[in-house]
């Protein structure tokens, strides 16, 4: 039975953790790098410790410190987290020789869902849908012509020397694909001195949909619904709700079914979250297994009443998950935002500094998973998730409105953050009839909306401005002049008031 | 007094017309007469009620040219309106990017310098690539603000710059 | 439609009744004495208006001034929370008179529900249980004998002329119940010049069960389920919970039933409670209908997902109950604290004044309802209600767990609260075990306990407050003085620290 | 030095061993060693990691017989030990009621005064109530702490009392 937990994390994740830890009466252990001394997570832990300087690779991915932490503190199981060392194979492999019970899957699977290709390849064997292509690099033009036809136009062409957008094609028919091909090998023969081109299915209007899934040392395994993610920017999730306005009865069980059999496949132990693309025609695609814990899991706990980590320790612990798929209901509708650090306009820039004051939101069906407090700082050496904000409603409508309440009520002092973002998102038509894709922000000009909502906001607080500017430039007479009459009494009544 | 708010192409005027003891007051905010009652005050920020409204205004900056404030948290500059302030403003511009005519080339984010892509005594145009900036895990290029020679760089890779430090002058 | 609500009140639920007005859009006039200038419902409200002074008879309770506020304000709803003039018939006729659309039942129904025992006869009409006894006063010693023969001794004679305990005399047999009715018929002409005796049965261990209901204007009536609320002192709830440990469904169906039935017998309307009293033997007493929203409605709201305040005005609406019996689920269990300012060992005495410091627990499953904010003030003008600790769990234990975790994590600078008893009455074994009754405190010494709980918590901490108080003298030293040597070093370190 | 915590009839020491430079401490505590941190230490507070855990106190009193001190959110009084402390201690009592030998009768409450039900000149008994308060909607008596006669009444009906005011002397 576990009884000491180190948290190799810090921020709202860890604090997360801790909270269970409390609950269950367990043990927690933190770990801090210099810039963390004054952080939550350090003061809520049982014991914290110290692991080195400010930069993550001094710190919280410094896999020997860690452990080394873990052996004398006498930790003995170890919770990841998300991010930093959540989804290393070898620091799992590293915690299994040195028995730390590490609360996650197995290095051996976790290496397999890092590895895309490979885990493509046995999602294909097991039957689990993943976006239509060539399974392996495509041998010349003629092989990437016959695939393509197979699969259907557009198709992307993909340089494996690529990223980032970098040596990817969008080619609409045979002859524009050997062309592109042509193009493609020369550029990175070029470049490179060799050549591996992949070719894959154009997928437009793309849904996130993510399938929250666990499964005992035992074999029984579950799902625990579904979450859509659509709402991205570069590929990052801003917002994310369960249940998918896309996604019925039918579709859930269907789809969750996908996502066991996934699980299956690598034989995942542990919560993990299965990620599929959902194209217009309602195809699923299966695109990768995220070894860990999700920022998003509080919707997930929302709907279902589940404490997630509290599930991950127990299987963990060897115990068989406590409940059966039928016995799961999916409860209402729960939205969270991502409350991140930066800046819109400055195409999402980090913003970062001291917060002098914070004030965070709270009411029926409203939960904030935060490292904020008043006085803290938001540190540029980590990720700009500040806070999530998560609502619970009876229907999606509900859950909206809270959400926006709690935008509202949400203040936080010296950092520019994607508060007001959201309240446009909100708002918006499309937001309320479930018209999500990925490309939601560009292809509902969404920017261009919040410039117009900021102006009217700053308009309806014009008169409040105003009359606070004036009292405030007589207040500051008043106490520099000390003139008769009238403004010794307006003192008198100013340091009263 | 006129004011000008953010950069709404408009001026608006506010004046405090009475006070009625007891901590309120009567102000005229653009051409309106509203109650106004103070229920707390110092140098940083002030609760009122104006008519029947509870609001908590914060100052956050305050020169003579202009005032920064959060009202029930939103933030919104003022500008004192005076004929000089009205030429610095148009050329500061309101988007938060420096106007054409600046020396300074700024960072508005923090962060550590990645690469310095240009040197001392370069031509540079208005949107080239100056340097590269990492900051929470993103990488995030700055471009020049005007077309011009780089005079000073002010940058080292691998150092850390703040928000608003000054990164080069270019001429 | 209402479109702009007055709540005549102040506190957590004033707090509560404008969260719901924000989140369906509806504008919300607070009004305030001058004790409350400073108050949070004041600053969250759309409007505010001030009206009176601080005693209660000169603000809160006066009716006038309040209709006043309303129709000055245009509001065309008031909502009346709990207390003040919330079950003040004549305000609710008031109210109806000036077709301000009141938030509650009718005052004729309010009337009859506060009659005690016209409700009693209506409600033995209606075939709901109520205490055995007299439904009228008895006529003569061998009225009260042949009713008391009937029910069973051992019986309570009560006087009309007593209240809070006094004219109360509890007999076993014939005999008795003779001697005192002689005893206190003397008492009583000496004292008042007549007499008035009722018999009513005496119960034991008794539990206070209540169910919720709800009635809407086209006569659909539902209950929401059950709250235990039998751990209390001096009358009042300090602790309640749903489901009871001693409901089940059957149970659940049949009182609620009873409950349902109470409400159309009184012709109510709107959402109400029906109190009962439980014995060991399983039955179920009606004891009266409290008309309007109770202050423990979160445990309702957190398992049955609903939003009471939002049900309340759209039955005010005319709206028909969105929802059937049968839809109905009660969903985990749910535990509330009541956080009063008072001292538990000097007789639970209030106890006011300046809190410099709050600190508000969070986390998954707690919701904490209150007016607190650091640098408020808790009023010896109102009651002692500062804050409404609830939590939710999956099961009973979570939730006992998560309230457990909560409790230690509320901090309330400057006044006494209740918390400390309620970290000894979460980790007592007859709480665990559901071993109820309105006598709890006294029946297990809880008192007793709490004491040898806080002297193990002290000692628990002495080695952190020993080691802060060497500290600190060091501290204070290296300020004063401006010695040599290792002084100045440590004032330094001190300085950056 | 020696302390007292609350009305534990035993002696506890303390004392800083050893200033090891950047706001670390070696402490010795009921005779062990314990390594300290500073996180942060003004008048009103400190916080601290000792040994590995990190501990948030709040000073609420410091005279020189005794600490109020809220440790982790736990109240907690530390007297501190000498020969004439421990009379006074012991002659105050513990459990917050002033002890027999005590003048005054003071109020433990903020209230209201309902009713006055002595007079001066009265004998009274302890345990006789002096007056009854009215504070968040209860009466509550307040009852003699001693036996003797009532010497001076610091009351009026409808008067407001704060807490710890002086309600009357008791001879």
């Amino acid at each position: 039975m576990i009884e000491k937990i180190l948290i190799a994390n810090r921020g709202e994740i860890a604090l997360r953790v801790i909270k269970t830890c409390k609950i269950l009466g367990i043990k927690s252990v933190a770990v801090y790098s210099d810039e963390d001394v004054n952080s939550l997570h350090v003061k809520n832990a049982t014991e914290s410790y110290h692991i080195g300087e400010a930069s993550p690779a001094q710190s919280y991915l410094n896999q020997d410190k860690i452990i080394e932490v873990a052996l004398a503190s006498g930790a003995d199981a170890l919770h990841p987290g998300y991010g930093f060392l959540s989804e290393n194979a070898d620091f799992t492999i590293l915690c299994e020789k040195k028995k730390i019970n590490f609360i996650g899957p197995s290095g051996k699977a976790m290496h397999l869902c890092g590895d895309k290709m490979k885990c493509k390849a046995v999602m294909e064997k097991a039957n689990v849908p993943t976006v239509p292509g060539s399974s392996d690099l495509v041998k010349d033009v003629d092989d990437a012509v016959k695939i393509a036809s197979k699969i259907g136009y557009p198709v992307l062409l993909k340089s494996v020397f690529g990223g980032g957008g970098r040596g990817i094609r969008l080619v609409n028919n045979d002859n524009e694909l050997r062309e592109a091909f042509e193009a493609a090998t020369g550029e990175s023969m070029a470049a490179f001195g060799k050549s591996a081109l992949l070719v894959e299915k154009f997928l437009q209007k793309i849904r996130h949909i993510e399938f929250q899934i666990g499964r005992d040392s035992h074999g029984n395994a579950v799902h625990i619904f579904e979450r859509e993610c659509s709402i991205q920017r570069r590929n990052q999730k801003l917002i994310e709700m369960s249940p998918s306005p896309v996604v019925d009865q039918k579709i859930r069980d269907k789809i969750g079914e996908l996502a066991i059999k996934a699980a299956i496949a690598v034989d995942y132990e542990n919560l993990g979250t299965a990620e599929f693309l959902r194209i217009d025609d309602g195809s699923f695609y299966f695109i990768e297994i995220n070894a860990r814990l999700q920022v998003e899991h509080p919707v997930t706990e929302l709907v279902s009443g589940l404490d997630l980590v509290k599930l991950q320790i127990d299987i963990a612990n060897g115990e068989e998950i406590p409940f059966k798929q039928k016995d799961l209901v999916l409860n209402g509708c729960a939205i969270e935002c991502r409350i991140n650090a930066e800046d819109t306009f400055l195409d999402f820039a980090p913003s970062t500094g001291p917060v002098p004051d914070v004030k965070i939101p709270s009411g029926p069906g409203v939960r904030v998973d935060t490292y904020l407090y008043p006085g803290c700082s938001v540190s540029s050496f980590y990720d700009s998730l500040m806070a999530k904000l998560v609502t619970w409603g009876e229907t999606f409508d509900e859950s909206r409105r809270r959400m926006r309440t709690a935008l509202n009520d949400f203040y936080i002092e010296g950092v520019e953050t994607s508060i007001p973002l959201y309240k446009t998102i909100l708002e918006s038509k499309e937001f309320i009839e479930g018209k999500l894709s990925t490309d939601f922000l560009k292809r509902y000009k969404i920017l261009d909306r919040l410039k117009d909502d900021l102006k009217k906001e700053i308009l309806s607080k014009s008169d409040v401005a105003l009359a606070a500017a004036v009292i405030h430039s007589e207040y500051l007479k008043s106490r520099v002049k000390s003139s008769p009459g009238q403004n010794i009494r307006w003192k008198a009544q100013m340091d009263r008031a | 007094m006129e004011y000008k708010i953010e950069d709404i192409d408009k001026k608006f005027d506010a004046e405090v017309l009475q006070n009625l003891g007891n901590s309120e007051f009567v102000v005229k905010i653009k051409g309106k007469e509203r109650n106004l009652k103070i229920l707390n005050i110092t140098s940083k920020g002030i609760e009122f009620i104006l008519d029947q409204s509870y609001h908590f205004v914060k100052y956050l900056e305050d020169s003579t040219a202009k005032m920064r404030v959060v009202v029930d948290g939103v933030p919104i500059t003022l500008n004192r309106h005076h004929q000089l302030n009205e030429i610095v403003y148009k050329n500061v511009g309101g988007s938060g990017s420096e106007g054409d005519s600046q020396l300074y080339l700024k960072s508005q984010i923090p962060g550590k310098v990645v690469s310095v892509n240009v040197k001392e005594g370069d031509k540079v145009k208005k949107g080239d690539v100056i340097c590269v900036l990492e900051s929470m895990k993103m990488q995030v290029s700055i471009k020049g603000h005007k077309d011009g020679t780089v005079k000073k760089l002010k940058l080292k890779k691998g150092a850390s710059v703040a928000k608003n430090d000054i990164l080069a002058e270019i001429e």
